[in-house]
């Protein structure tokens, strides 16, 4: 059986959907992966790692030409044409619908198992590439603040002055944003954090950091761990009462999210414009329009002072970690997926298992 | 001072060792010292000597005498005994 | 060869400063060993010296006495079950009881047929039979309930106390009209109703105080071997039993305190039980899950040769990573090989337990991820579990029905101990019972982890070096 | 007396001179005080902020024409076209030599404190800006590190993998390298580091990190503080004994510098060889010739995998705290240097405090 | 009303316990002061019994006696410096000393003149001589140096030890003469012996151990008064006697063990003491530095209402910032006000001491930089200076010719007391000497930071809550 | 037992107490303990009173021990007055 790993092609990507470490476990398991020529190159796996460990190096053809194909990011209609006839693709798709390139994937005949529908149990907690990704975008939403901040995060006493330690505050506290607390906090700044979910205020102090709370007349806790989405009185009492703590920030993070819908606006323009300049925000919902409406993805801007930082893809940042933990989760994945034998490995019944049955689309 | 003020006096000064004596105590070793108390309280057997050793002793206190010698020295030799096999337990392992 | 009177004496002051040491070296692991020593050579030389003084003329039946005896407390103490030991001695103390009762009532014989009785003596003798008879029926008590013969529940019935209190009352008052005129209807009420006050006294006390019980007769038997010294003018008996009395009394108060109990509710058991919730301890109990006092796992873990510390949410949530590394320093000092474990979804996001073992700078090179660790717990004395749960539930290998089959877990549960640190009897994130609780070599230690191991750092300290 | 603050116009420098704070603070002491327009702007300080402390916004002209002209960096001969003859210059010279520069200001009898010249004692501390902004260098040098580094820097165990901690080493211990460490070991790298002075082994534990111990046979401790210059044959030997605890690192931070002397060459190209790819090499030294060969000045470049960052002005990248302690550096050394009085401030005799004669070059 | 035996008897005992009750008081400062009554209200129990008693027949002379002693010691007391208490407590025992001698010597003429002396007495109050005499030259020989009559230093020569032992000896051989012949030749050179050999005995020991042997001579008076005891047939003074003989040499050798020293070489003055290097409290004190144990330091600690902490290089060498978040958590559990004063350019970098103790997670809003906290240290107790050194030196102020005179520092100064924690007399980085040092309120705590911190949370834990 | 051995008893009794009475003192109260114990020495005063009380005694011994009783005398009044001027030292701010 043929595993492919292309290169990833959206512009900005550098991350790879297996690395040679984990190629060679495959390999092990009877695999045979080809790896497109340089696909690790931005990452820092140079084709002669993968080559070492037993990975043939071909060109996009062949990389597309394979039983199952691991993938980071949503293909496009050219990828889905490459494709082989009846395989199996693994990989984002980064939609929240039926949309135009899962249905010409399944005209194809092809097997889709969406890693964004991940079940969240326990048992699947190694598999979950939004988790591992997110916290990877947690730690770098704050790496990012600090190099764009023109201060000092930690507090400092000096002989030339003093610098007051950075008030961060982190909006929504899911895997992203308790790691973007934790490493705040590392780096000294006084940091505040706030989610609509009750139980994350005894996990914001398990990191030291102090919640805010507000009274919102509802709770904000959903299904499988995600957030609901709140009332309009909710969401209007929310941003009225967060202004005041925002404005006195000097570097917001914010994560609020909630899976397929717009992201919440947490931070107004009057908010924005009553911070002091030179302070940062990092959005990590920009994506989804963003928890600032002035953020604009992709971009890095400077609104009444404040600077705006709108990266969509902050794992790609730190490619060589995301794509190691990108491709330890798939590799999880096909561990339950596949029966070993002397004749090398074959798929399960991917309705059997509760995991695969969720996260599959087929015809 | 009389016989009894001796006692007295003896008595007032055993107490307050009592009273120091065990205070600081590690709490596992509570029980082992429980066990080492008893077996000290069959000092007893002492009174039971004197009882049934007395040459002019009426026969029912020499039966008497007898049961208490009896069982004092159970408790005078189970005692002791028990507190070795608790301590037993203690043994540090060698490093 | 007959021991003069002085002799004597001094054979008997040597005895008493024997058992003073014993009693001092049992205090301390280091020198328990020793204190049993004393304790023998004391009663050795306090046997000898009688049998050798000029009172005990006709060696007969003392010979056969101590022979029988001796046996049987050497059999039974030989057979005994360590699980049993508690119940052996309250047995035992029923015997030093009994043994009280029985040399007043031959003094009483003896001095009334020489004509040699007087108010003091008697009043002695009446201290030395009550308190005898008391220890003894309580003992006996105390032992049927411990050996499961009668329930270990307290018994408890209004007017109780009251009732006790009169009979109390109700022995002094014969005891002091024996003392006045020698009737020995009196002296038999007296005797009868103290072996009842020592069985109703005892009745109400639930199996949880019983070691507490236990200390408290044990305590009683010194003060009756007192009142026997008084009796019989022996300065030994008067020395060995207040010295007993007295530190029983402390004992008792010592224990308490570390169950956290009040001495007067145990005593005159049931005063003041509130009904509230009950506490984590008693919780476990119930489910028949051990739980242990931190200095009990203290001293079990400077006696260890490795420890690995599987640190989870609740370490976060106690914040108790600074106590955790002076811990480790602590352990380490003392020879102990400490290393942490780390699960991968130990704590509440990835890298939680990273992050905070670093910031308590806890050297990188202790920490050890699941799988590389995950072989070492077999060789691994104590597994102690700080606030995590679920990322050792074995429910994840065995239970296919559990909502977290298949997650790989650290493997504490393959070492030789296991001391898990958490506030109460709830679950974790998961929401499902642990196992491990209720596996054979694990204790559960309840309390803030922070709290906890801070005592462990402060007895730690405690035991020098 | 009318104090002047250009805006700097070297490239990429976004510090300023003086910041409102200080200004006000100087306007209570009676000064006239004249900013460019703008002179602020990239160290987030508008002109508004610095016009409602009291001083004149004014053009480049009117800033040069001032009595005392506080710079930061070296001007350049349309600078000095523009001061006013007789005036009294404070900041940076850059120069080691008494070169044109110099000999221009002099040629239009002005003084000039050469900010590079502050004597290290107890006293001048406060005022010492290459204390204040190696400081900003040292902390700002991780930052970078860590945001061009394509892996975590802390040690991360989670279900999808563990990424080891980066094995920082800091190389040179002074203020810059002192606080690099630090800011390192709050990241929670692994952190190593090295100096020729012997007492910084001292040091570098007081900050939890280990120091590497070679044997060069002579000792690296100079005066006032400073390193000295170690013979061929010791530098050869640093060079080898170093090489293999170099190759190990992931994340290198270099600030060995003997002031007026080209960087010591500590990373040779063939330990960069040995290097992970991806690995990060942040030379503080660039501007004299680096600490690794390969470093190009204000450049980024990678060579056989390894990211080699030569930022020679790395405080500008902070340029609110930079500005801030700069200036404050400024205020403290003017306070010695004038007398109060109703008539306003006036100059002391600048060659009768010591601080001020180590720095002054006149007629 | 003349008291029977069996009445004073009964009332020496309950000044026994009383006087037992008074020692154990004075361990603890919450019960000190009854301590001191408890032995006031024993004295005075035990001279109204004797006074009562049969023996004593004539009170002429007593109530004189008592008169005059009671003005002097009064007076005395009234009228002493609080410095010069070591040297009246010295007098004081020299007095017991005599007093001792005095008692068996009167006893001894009225035995003789009633020809009631036998052997075993003889040996009982040559005992009583021996100690008397030598606590009473000992004392005496202990004021003078105390008082400055005599120099303070060691006075030693070769021989010395075996002149000692060579007296000691003779002494006994005398006593031992005596006892068996009741020669008074004997015990005329056995009294001038033993006064000889106490002068002998104290003089080699040097200034900075004086503390421990007034506690050694206090417990030689116990056993003088346990001695007459035994000559008299008084258990009241035997009690005492040993009691205060037995605690005062405990006390001796605890507070040697305070002092890191060894209770030999205290007592017989030099013995092993090698040519090293002084240590850090002797050259404190060479130069008249106060140093404190950090028992006391805590003491006071405790009982402050604002305490201010300034590290220095010095904690970031001994890391430890995470032993001050302890002492900062526990103060602060007692009410104690505690904040961090950070000066500029504490330790090696810019902001050292913040990254520290950031790293040990003590709250931003406790710590503050010099200007802001200047102010405060006129309403501050206590500044404890943890490994701070040229940042608290008020030569940087006072003194134009110092190196680092200009500096701005932290003005601990200004607080009510300064402890210092170093480990050495060593100077900061500047290299110049600390003026602070010399400050009457200042005192120093030798050791490495993080071990003297960590002592004093063990110390604050110690005394429960 | 002969009036030695009851001495004899109990001083040894007397001493475990001395031995463990004083453990566990704070070091802020060694020196006003020392000022106790030496206080409580004050004891041979009874002893003093007992040489000069006597009636059938010589005139030198009466003189002895009317000195004995004056120095006594001085150490008890003296001693306790000291502790008590020593313990206010250790008044407690009011809180
Ligand atoms: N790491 C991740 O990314 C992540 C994310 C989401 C969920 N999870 C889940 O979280 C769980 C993590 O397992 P875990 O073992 O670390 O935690 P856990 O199973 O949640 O157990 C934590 C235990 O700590 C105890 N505890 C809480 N506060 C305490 C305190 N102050 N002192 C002492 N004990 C305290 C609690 O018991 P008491 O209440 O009795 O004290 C509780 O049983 C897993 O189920 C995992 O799937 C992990
Ligand atoms: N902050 C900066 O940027 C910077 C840079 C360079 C120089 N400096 C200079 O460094 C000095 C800083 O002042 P400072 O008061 O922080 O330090 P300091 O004056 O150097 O004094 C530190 C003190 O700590 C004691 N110490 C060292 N190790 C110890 C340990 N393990 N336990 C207990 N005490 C210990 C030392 O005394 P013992 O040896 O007796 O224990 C020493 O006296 C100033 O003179 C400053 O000018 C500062
Ligand atoms: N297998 C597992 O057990 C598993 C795996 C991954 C995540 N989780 C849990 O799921 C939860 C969500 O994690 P996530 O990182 O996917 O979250 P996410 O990325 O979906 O959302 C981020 C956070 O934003 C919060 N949020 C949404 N709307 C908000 C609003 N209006 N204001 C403020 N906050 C708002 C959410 O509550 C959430 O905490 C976490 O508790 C996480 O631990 C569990
Ligand atoms: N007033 C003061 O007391 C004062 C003020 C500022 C700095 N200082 C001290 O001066 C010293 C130097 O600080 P700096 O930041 O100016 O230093 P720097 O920038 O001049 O040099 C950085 C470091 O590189 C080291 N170095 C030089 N050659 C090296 C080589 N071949 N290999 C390895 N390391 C080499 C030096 O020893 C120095 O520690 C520090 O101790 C600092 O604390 C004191």
């Amino acid at each position: 059986m043929k595993i492919g790993v292309p290169r990833e092609t959206q512009t900005g990507e550098a991350r790879v959907a297996s690395t040679p470490d984990v190629v060679q476990k495959l390999v092990a398991r009877g695999f045979r992966v080809l790896v497109e020529e340089g696909a690790g190159a931005r990452a820092h796996f140079t084709d002669d790692a993968y080559r070492q460990v037993g990975a043939e190096i071909g060109d996009r053809a062949a990389a597309y030409d394979a039983d199952i194909l691991l993938k980071v990011r949503r293909p496009d209609a050219a990828d889905v044409a490459a494709m082989r006839p009846g395989g199996l693709y693994i990989g984002l798709m980064e939609t929240c619908s039926d949309d135009e390139i899962l249905a010409a994937m399944r005209a194809k005949g092809m097997r889709v198992l969406v890693m964004e529908r991940m079940p969240r149990i326990s048992r699947a907690q190694s598999m979950d590439v939004l988790s591992s990704q997110a916290n990877i975008a947690g730690y770098r939403a704050v790496i990012e603040a600090a190099a764009r901040y023109g201060r000092f995060v930690p507090m400092m006493m000096t002989s030339a002055g003093s610098a007051k330690p950075a008030r961060l505050i982190v909006l929504g506290v899911g895997v992203a944003g308790l790691q973007a607390i934790a490493t705040a906090r590392r780096l000294g700044a006084d940091v505040y954090a706030y989610d609509v979910r009750p139980e994350t205020k005894e996990q914001i102090r398990s990191l030291g950091a102090k919640p805010i709370e507000l009274d919102l007349g509802e709770s904000g806790a959903g299904e499988g761990g995600y957030a609901k989405e709140l009332s309009a009185e909710a969401k209007a009492r929310q941003q009225a009462a967060l202004a005041d703590e925002l404005a006195k920030a000097s570097i917001i993070i914010t994560t609020a999210l909630i899976p397929c819908r717009p992201a919440p606006t947490l931070i107004t323009e009057a908010v924005v414009e009553r911070m002091r300049p030179g302070s940062v925000i990092v959005d990590l919902a920009a994506a989804n329009g963003g928890n600032c409406p002035l953020t604009q993805p992709d971009e890095i801007v400077e609104r009444h002072g404040v600077i705006l930082i709108g990266h969509t893809n902050l794992p790609s940042l730190m490619p060589s970690d995301a794509s190691a933990f990108y491709a330890r989760n798939l590799f999880n994945l096909l561990e339950i997926m596949i029966d070993r034998s002397d004749a090398g490995p074959s798929l399960k019944d991917l309705s059997a298992d509760e995991i695969t049955r969720a996260m599959l689309v087929e015809l | 001072m009389s016989e009894t003020l001796v006692a007295v006096y003896v008595f007032v000064l055993a107490c307050f060792i009592g009273y120091w004596v065990v205070w600081g105590v590690t709490p596992a070793l509570h029980t082992p010292l429980v066990a080492l108390t008893n077996a000290i309280s069959g000092i007893v057997i002492v009174g039971a000597l004197l009882v049934a050793g007395l040459k002019e002793a009426q026969v029912l206190a020499d039966g008497i005498g007898f049961v208490a010698v009896l069982l004092a020295s159970i408790n005078v030799f189970g005692g002791f005994l028990v507190v070795h096999r608790m301590l037993s337990m203690f043994k540090k392992k060698a490093k | 060869m007959e021991l003069s009177a002085n002799s004597q004496a001094v054979a008997y002051l040597i005895s008493a400063v024997l058992f003073i040491l014993a009693l001092k070296g049992l205090t301390h692991p280091s020198t328990a060993r020793r204190g049993n020593q004393y304790g023998i050579l004391g009663m050795t030389i306090a046997i000898v010296a009688t049998l050798a003084g000029s009172e005990v003329q006709t060696y007969g039946l003392i010979v056969i006495g101590v022979a029988i005896g001796a046996v049987i407390g050497i059999i039974v103490a030989m057979r005994i079950q360590m699980a049993a030991m508690p119940q052996l001695v309250a047995a035992l103390h029923s015997f030093v009881g009994m043994a009280a009762v029985l040399v007043a009532i031959g003094t009483f014989i003896n001095r009334q047929a020489a004509d040699t009785l007087h108010a003091m003596l008697m009043a002695e003798l009446s201290a030395g039979i009550v308190i005898g008879a008391i220890t003894f029926t309580g003992s006996v008590v105390a032992f049927a309930k411990l050996q499961g013969l009668v329930s270990g529940k307290p018994v408890r019935f209004t007017g109780q106390h009251q009732l006790n209190a009169a009979m109390g009352i109700a022995t002094i008052l014969l005891a002091v009209h024996f003392a006045m005129t020698g009737s020995v209807v009196s002296l038999t009420l007296m005797t009868i109703l103290a072996f009842i006050l020592g069985a109703t006294l005892i009745i109400p006390i639930g199996g949880a105080d019983m070691p507490v019980v236990i200390s408290m007769l044990n305590s009683y038997s010194g003060w009756a071997a007192a009142a026997t010294g008084f009796v019989l003018g022996n300065n030994l008996l008067i020395i060995v039993g207040a010295l007993v009395g007295c530190s029983g009394a402390i004992l008792s108060y010592i224990m308490c305190r570390a169950m956290n109990r009040s001495i007067f509710n145990v005593v005159f058991g049931g005063f003041g039980t509130d009904g509230g919730e009950p506490s984590a301890e008693g919780q476990a109990a119930e489910k028949g899950i051990k739980s242990l006092s931190v200095e009990d796992a203290v001293y079990w873990m400077e006696d260890a040769g490795k420890i690995i510390i599987i640190p989870g949410y609740g370490m976060a949530v106690a914040q108790a990573q600074h106590a955790l590394k002076e811990l480790m320093e602590l352990l380490e000092a003392r020879g102990v090989e400490v290393s942490f474990a780390i699960h991968p979804v130990a704590g509440r996001m990835p890298g939680h337990m990273n992050v905070l073992l670093a910031e308590a700078d806890i050297p990188y090179d202790r920490v050890f991820e699941m799988d590389e660790i995950n072989p070492e717990f077999q060789n691994t004395d104590i597994a102690l579990v700080v606030g995590a749960n679920d990322v050792v539930n074995p429910a994840a290998k065995d239970d296919k029905t559990s909502p977290i089959y298949g997650m790989p877990i650290i493997e504490a549960n393959r070492a030789r101990q296991v001391y898990f640190l958490k506030r109460s009897m709830r679950p974790g994130y998961s929401g499902v019972d642990n196992l491990l609780f209720y596996q054979d070599n694990t204790s559960l230690i309840f309390g803030d982890a922070k709290d906890t191991i801070e005592g462990m750092v402060s007895a730690l300290k405690g035991t020098g070096h």
